[in-house]
């Protein structure tokens, strides 16, 4: 059996090792991710059949949680490892001809490590271990969103770096109150214990928690820094962003919300939260007239989107919210990735300066829109399995409340369809100043086609993934076996 | 307006600490993990300071991420200051020199203070301190250089390399510990030794050693990415 | 007297953490409000120390072989917060470079003033 | 020993305090250094050795030496 400790250890050797790659060879850094990530992907899927038995937990170190830092490899965490090893090998080799000026190598190190921190907060099973990940994952993405040393760039990374230091200053809090409390850090442990405590008592921790990882989530009212940080990255960067780690903070949140406190009175409260936050990131994305700006307000929509599905609980509607969670992984990838060639042919991140990009670079502009149609929810594309399960499993749920932020949902999406129509009336109905067609580098389409190519597969046979994501919404639920399968 | 949100916004919070303190009085909490790292950490690792046992032992994933954390700062921190560099001229600001007993005192200084960095890195194990508080002492050595022998730098290519090879040493620890002891990542498989002896508690001054070279020589990469900004 | 006894260090956490935030929330200087998060870290720091505290405990260590393992202050929040404080320093220092790349481009710090000078 | 401990602790808050209200930069850099400083006094009254040096030498030395190399390319005075 191979060992899930590899998916985190191995990536952090390499990047420990590219100063020495660097100095051998210059050419050689840049492919060091994607040999990193190719490695990562081949072993998720390896471990796919053993976790579905069983989830692997691995104890660090040799000492039984709760004495020592353990992995919990269960259906989720694998099915958000295998995404991360898979969206960021798309992007790595996107970006092999898309980064060309600056720092390169810096660039790469940075790469692989965002999303090494990202591995290690899926795969965790202790709470401050999490922190430290988390961390990781912060600091990275602040470096990287000032990767080009722009105006924007700069101001918007400080932003964001402000916030999100000050929601780890939370987050830690809320730990150190944990670890008062209950006297351990292992999540299991704690989830076991939580029934021994007034629910009072534990109400401040929790907030203070999820408001901390709620920054890096961008749920409403703590995503300020979102928009500008998204749209003033590079677009590779912006993928990953979008798809991975604001999706990889929403993980923490629902596993700390279900796994460790599963105080059930407070689901509501999370599904209005969700609600607002779709609300207004659509009716903000509307607004907007820079693309990569309304893309960035398109992503709070549809975390809140999630969001509102995790926090009803079922099965159903969870399974449908990670099956959304994937496809606005691949959608929103495809959309920052192909933008990102449309803009640098431009030069304008308006959508007006868009007109007739069509006819200009017909393959990016299709799969610009293609991840478009997915992300609004169109058959056969990969959104639509997704949005139905949200919407039918949460149907059945026939409570009143409910249904009436079904229906927000469905307006949510109509606000979604037209703005993204607009985008793509420009690409393709309005005629632009007459260039001459050139397309994206290989690298780059070779990576729009693969996203393409896989949101398409999973719209035609969403059953393919939705009998995985089935097992991985009851390892959120199912708080008991967890706690079970943790301290044996 | 916001000054008076801030300060309704840090009530609330206060006000809940406050509730939620009141069931965690002050010096009597005592963990069960706490103490079972305090009754069996010597026998489990080998380490006299439970503290160490703890960040080296016990929590050793921690402290690889902490590791991480850093080397992703002191990355990112070069990535920021040399994007936008190139398309300035470089302007070359003279220094003032030192005055002689500055120059003199820290190069007499310089070797000593290293020696005691390396002395709290390697005795991490038996004495208070270890790799992140040895490491910071060898960064303040070459800060001290840098401010008082106001020419020389460090070689950057050396640094790198130091902090390269040390990350890779823990990791292949590590990777070792899972290939031959039991199984486990960063698993100790070296003997234990006596305790309170310099050659003891198996990988864990291995790792220690490791991480005060990588924590000096890239605390040390930071002071003169900033020191080179400033010039 | 016992009052002070036995909160004197949660307050001064919390005070570290408050004034903190306060200088993070209210201040437009940049430095000033990296200085905010740095005191806010301490305060953390500080409070995590805090609650493992044992009271007439001793410090975790043990220094010859033959003691038997007596009463001790927990040792878990000690390494956490040594954790911390090197992920602290991590973050103030790439604040601090952004801190030196903006006022290259903006010539000033005033966080309101730049707000101003965007599209 | 409580009075040692209360006297620390405002000296440590005061040192905030006046971090915050400082106009020149550079004094308010000091101020949190001192801070730091008596932080690490309180690790020690805490039977935390280990986190005491480190605060004292990361959190007092390194961290304000960082703080003055940016002060030194930015400003120094708040406007």
């Amino acid at each position: 059996m191979v060992n899930p400790v590899l998916l985190i250890a191995v990536p952090l050797g390499l990047a420990f090792m590219v100063p020495l790659i660097d100095s051998a060879s210059r050419k050689l850094t840049r492919f060091v991710p994607v040999a990193a990530l190719l490695f990562n992907l081949i072993l998720c899927i390896r471990l796919i059949p053993a976790v579905l038995e069983n989830p692997i937990v691995i104890n660090l170190g040799g000492f039984t949680p709760p004495f020592g830092i353990n992995l919990f490899v269960g259906p989720l965490g694998l099915l958000f490892a295998g995404l991360i090893s898979l969206a960021g090998l798309v992007v790595s080799i996107y970006s092999l001809s898309y980064i060309k000026n600056g720092p390169v190598v810096k660039y790469h190190m940075l790469y692989m490590l965002l999303l090494t921190g990202a591995t290690g907060v899926v795969l965790t099973g202790d709470l401050f271990n999490l922190f430290v990940f988390f961390e990781i994952l912060c600091i990275s993405s602040y470096a990287l969103v000032a990767y080009h040393g722009d105006r924007a760039g700069i101001e918007s990374s400080i932003k964001y770096l402000i916030q999100g230091t000050v929601g780890s200053g939370l987050l830690l809090i809320g730990i150190g109150f944990i670890y008062g409390i209950f006297g351990t850090l292992n999540m299991a442990d704690i989830a076991m214990k939580i029934a021994t405590v007034e629910q009072s008592t534990l109400f401040v921790p929790m907030i203070l928690m999820v408001a901390g990882l709620g920054v890096e989530s961008a749920i409403f009212p703590l995503n300020a820094w979102l928009p500008d940080a998204h749209s003033s990255a590079p677009s590779s960067i912006s993928a990953i962003l979008s798809g991975i780690a604001i999706e990889v903070g929403l993980y923490a949140v629902a596993r700390i919300v279900f796994t460790v406190f599963g105080i059930s009175d407070i689901y509501l409260f999370f599904a209005f939260l969700g609600i607002l936050t779709l609300l207004i990131g659509e009716m903000c994305a509307f607004a907007q007239s820079n693309i990569k700006r309304m893309l960035a307000y398109s992503s709070i929509g549809q975390i809140g989107l999630i969001l509102f599905a995790l926090a009803l609980a079922t099965n159903n509607t969870v399974t449908g919210g990670l099956f959304q969670l994937v496809n606005h992984t691949f959608s929103k990838g495809l959309l920052f990735l192909s933008a990102g060639y449309m803009i640098y042919r431009s030069g304008s991140m308006e959508i007006s300066s868009l007109n007739g990009m069509g006819k200009r670079m017909p393959l990016t502009s299709l799969a610009f829109t293609v991840g478009a149609f997915s992300l609004v929810g169109l058959p056969p594309f990969a959104g639509f399995p997704g949005k139905f399960l949200i919407v039918s499993g949460a149907l059945l749920k026939g409570e009143m409340v409910i249904n009436i932020l079904v229906g927000l949902v469905l307006l949510s999406t109509v606000i979604e369809g037209t703005y993204f129509f607009r985008v793509i009336q420009a690409l393709y109905f309005k005629d632009g100043n007459g260039e001459q067609r050139k397309q994206a580098p290989a690298t780059a389409v070779t990576a729009m086609i693969a996203l393409m190519i896989l949101i398409v597969a999973l719209g035609v046979y969403p059953k393919f993934l939705a009998d995985f994501l089935s097992s991985a919404s009851s390892d959120l639920l199912d708080k008991m076996s967890y706690v079970g399968s943790v301290l044996k | 307006m916001k000054s008076v949100f801030s300060l309704i916004l840090l009530v609330v919070l206060g006000a809940g600490v406050v509730f939620t303190l009141s069931s965690i009085p002050f010096g009597s909490t005592s963990s069960d993990v706490g103490e079972y790292y305090i009754d069996s950490g010597r026998a489990d690792t080998g380490a006299t300071n439970i503290v160490t046992s703890v960040v080296v032992g016990y929590r050793a994933f921690d402290t690889l991420g902490e590791v991480t954390v850093l080397f992703v700062a002191a990355i990112g921190l070069g990535a920021i200051l040399a994007a936008g560099r190139e398309n300035e001229e470089k302007k070359k600001a003279e220094w003032e020199p030192a005055s002689l007993v500055l120059y003199t005192g820290c190069r007499f200084l310089f070797p000593l203070i290293l020696l005691f960095g390396a002395y709290v890195f390697i005795h991490g194990h038996l004495t208070p301190g270890g790799g992140f508080q040895g490491g910071a002492v060898i960064a303040s050595a070459f800060l001290m250089v840098y401010l008082g022998c106001r020419k020389k730098r460090i070689s950057r290519t050396w640094a790198r390399n130091t902090e390269s090879i040390s990350g890779l040493v823990f990791v292949v620890t590590g990777l070792t510990g899972l290939a031959v002891g039991g199984h486990y990542f960063l698993s100790n498989f070296l003997p234990e030794g006596t305790l309170n002896t310099l050659f003891s508690a198996g990988i864990i001054p291995i790792i220690y050693i490791a991480i005060g070279l990588k924590v000096g020589s890239e605390l040390t990469g930071v002071i003169d990415d900033l020191i080179e900004e400033s010039e | 007297m016992s009052f002070l006894q036995n909160n004197i260090y949660y307050i001064g956490a919390f005070g570290l953490i408050m004034i903190g935030l306060l200088t993070v929330l209210v201040k437009h200087n940049l430095i000033k409000v990296i200085i905010g998060l740095s005191i806010m870290d301490t305060g953390i720091n500080l409070f995590l120390i805090a609650i493992g505290y044992l009271r007439n405990g001793t410090a975790p260590i043990f220094s010859s072989p033959e003691v038997e393992s007596i009463l001790m202050v927990d040792p878990v929040p000690q390494a956490l917060v040594l954790t911390a404080i090197v992920i602290g320093v991590a973050v103030l220092a790439l604040a601090l470079s952004l801190a030196i790349r903006l006022y290259k481009h903006f010539g000033t710090l005033d966080l309101h003033k730049i707000k101003e000078l965007k599209w | 020993m409580i009075v040692i401990v209360t006297l620390v602790v405002a000296l440590m808050l005061s040192a905030a305090v006046s971090a915050l209200f400082f106009k020149d930069l550079l004094s308010a850099v000091i101020a949190s250094c001192l801070v730091s400083l008596f932080a690490s006094i309180l690790f020690l009254f805490l039977q935390a050795p280990d986190v005491a040096m480190a605060e004292a030498s990361i959190g007092a030395a390194l961290i304000t030496a960082v703080f003055m190399i940016a002060l030194r390319r930015t400003k120094r005075y708040e406007e």
